[in-house]
């Protein structure tokens, strides 16, 4: 290895040039950060860049990071097996038979990124570079604050006033309706409960004995409570969370949770 | 231009043109914080200018525009002409529903005109602030009506022309009455529990509720 | 009604003189630090005024001068000349310092914005940290633009009116070398043929980093 770089023209520079780079190699934002800081040795346009004399350079590069004992991120050791296949490819004359796309194409590709990427610093740069607010230009120092009337106009509509006025007329009335709503077991708190209970039906159960505590003896709100625990059941079925089932007409009805 | 002011401070120490100058302090007294002397301005000008003279210019120049020169005390200071300051006003106009306590307040009155406020009260069950009252009366849809001939000669509240035309009324015995509502579907009967008696909205906060006592003989009636 | 009065009020005067509607914009920008938009000024101006005209006057008085009109998106500001810089350091404003990766991040974004955070990984051939992301969406310079409409509907970046007026530009149009970018085809997204490194879905939103025994395979490779 070492007789390879003593060999090759400018190869004291190179080889500072590649110590100074594994010195630093925290320094770089990735493989392709580095990639393009390798990429200027070759001191030409980046359009005409030989993909494989980089990729020769990175592989050289890599391989003096592992016998310098650095630890290299994954990302740049992923970069160093697809430019070893990379240069396989670029190297052998392609196989017909073989897909993907060729060699060419990805060194072009590679190039293109590395054009971007020193596209993009350049522009950061030169947008970092303009004038700025705050160091170069200024806003106004002494601000006069806009002050904010806010005129508050209120409306209602005539059925806003006759709701009201049935709403005060009628608020005794009312107050019955309110104590019937205790016999009632709606459809909703019924599916709270059996949603909190399906859980633990593992085994076949009655459907009655998921009726609420309380509603079992008044017969008006055991129905109201029947009623709505059986169309949660159906809706539970539905949803597919349990199985129910019946033997013959009028039969207690049973469900267990599924699955 | 500029650049060319600023080489020839540099190469020369020459103060720049007094037009250079103006601007100077115009871009300075723009972006200051607060008023700046003459003296100030000197300091932070280049070397040989003038910034009373360069002021007197700047002065001369607002003149007449959106913006002037203002002097306060030993400073200087860039305000806004004092016949604009409506201009930095802003008015909004938002239109908000009246509060329940207000509505009902309102339909009392429409309803049960002339009515006093121990009437309302009595009806709504609740106590009227003096805030619904007054917020009605700056409305002018509702205004003061003549005084009761019972003890204490209560005043009165009575809805106005405003308010009939505000709601498309001729009189106020044109409203529905309860039996007509009813037969309309206005009448909701699935009321949300704020309007259960002794549960109060928010609008209501300062609406006492009346005692228990005061409740009942209501439901009596 | 109320409002029709107004509106009939507003309508007996005329707009007032366009040196007149000059001066009432002038105060107008000058009293603020932000920028305001001609619709806004419209609203804050009287009935008839045209405040798109005021401000190509206004911006034609204030050339050349310390102090002048800039353009930032929809809005419009006074803002002291770039070139007097030199003159306000007690007004300089610390600016915090970028990362790299900050600067870089917020370059691509503008100029190939609207841009997914897997383009702008691809581009930098980094995974763009939370860090970075977070910190240019606190200094309001960019902001999240439209999904986009592929797989994964991922998030997009733009920079924002903020990013412009810091930067002096009036719109993403006027940054520096776009055209130049543009025409060597380097602001095409162009996707990586399969299998190169770097070449993920677009999806990818919570990349997680590789586990040290993933790394360790690789060296046997």
């Amino acid at each position: 290895m070492a007789d390879d770089w003593a060999e090759a023209p400018g190869a004291v520079a190179e080889r500072l040039a590649a110590e100074a780079l594994i010195v630093d190699v925290d320094g770089f934002e990735g493989p392709l950060d580095l990639l393009l800081t390798l990429s200027r040795t070759q001191k030409v346009d980046l359009r005409k860049i030989s993909i494989l004399n980089l990729a020769r350079q990175y592989l050289e590069f890599v391989e003096k990071a592992r016998q310098l004992r650095l630890e290299l991120a994954a990302d740049y050791l992923v970069m160093a097996a697809w430019l070893a296949f990379l240069k396989s490819r670029l190297l052998l004359p392609p196989d017909p038979e073989e897909e993907g796309p060729s060699g060419e194409e990805m060194a072009a590709h590679l190039a293109f990124q590395l054009e971007r990427l020193q596209a993009m610093r350049d522009v950061a740069a030169r947008l970092m570079a303009r004038d700025q607010l705050g160091r170069d230009f200024f806003v106004r120092g002494q601000p006069e604050t806009v002050t904010r009337t806010r005129k508050v106009t209120y409306t209602a509509t005539l059925l806003d006033l006759m709701q009201g006025y049935a709403r005060t007329r009628t608020r005794d009335e009312f107050r019955p309706y309110a104590m019937d709503r205790e016999a009632i077991f709606s459809l909703e708190q019924a599916l709270d409960r059996m949603r909190g209970l399906i859980g633990f039906a593992g085994e076949w159960t009655d459907i009655s004995a998921y009726l609420p505590e309380g509603f079992g003896t008044d017969p008006a709100r055991r129905r109201s409570a029947a009623a709505s625990t059986f169309a949660a059941s159906l809706e539970l079925a539905k949803e597919g969370r349990i199985e129910l089932r019946q033997s013959e007409a009028f039969a207690p009805i049973e469900l267990r949770r599924r699955g | 231009m500029p650049q060319d002011a600023e080489t020839e401070r540099e190469s020369l120490f020459e103060a720049p043109p007094m037009a250079e100058q103006e601007r100077m302090v115009e871009a300075i007294l723009f972006a200051t914080s607060e008023p700046i002397s003459a003296r100030e301005l000197d300091a932070r000008l280049p070397h040989g200018c003038d910034a009373a003279e360069a002021l007197v210019h700047l002065r001369r120049r607002y003149e007449g525009r959106g913006v002037s020169l203002a002097r306060i005390g030993d400073g200087y200071a860039l305000r806004t002409a004092p016949d604009l300051g409506y201009l930095m006003q802003r008015e909004t106009v938002e239109i908000r529903k009246l509060s329940r306590a207000a509505i009902e307040t309102l339909a009392i009155i429409a309803y049960h005109q002339p009515v006093t406020r121990a009437e309302i009260e009595e009806i709504r069950g609740v106590s009227v602030s003096r805030g619904t009252v007054d917020q009605l009366l700056e409305m002018e849809w509702i205004r003061f009506g003549r005084r009761k001939m019972t003890p204490g000669r209560p005043v009165t509240f009575v809805v106005t022309d405003t308010f009939l035309g505000h709601f498309g009324l001729e009189t106020a015995r044109d409203l529905p009455g309860l039996r007509e509502l009813r037969a309309a579907g206005l009448l909701d009967s699935r009321l949300p529990p704020m309007s259960m008696p002794g549960a109060k909205s928010e609008d209501d906060e300062d609406e006492l509720p009346l005692k228990d006592g005061d409740q009942s003989e209501l439901f009596e009636e």
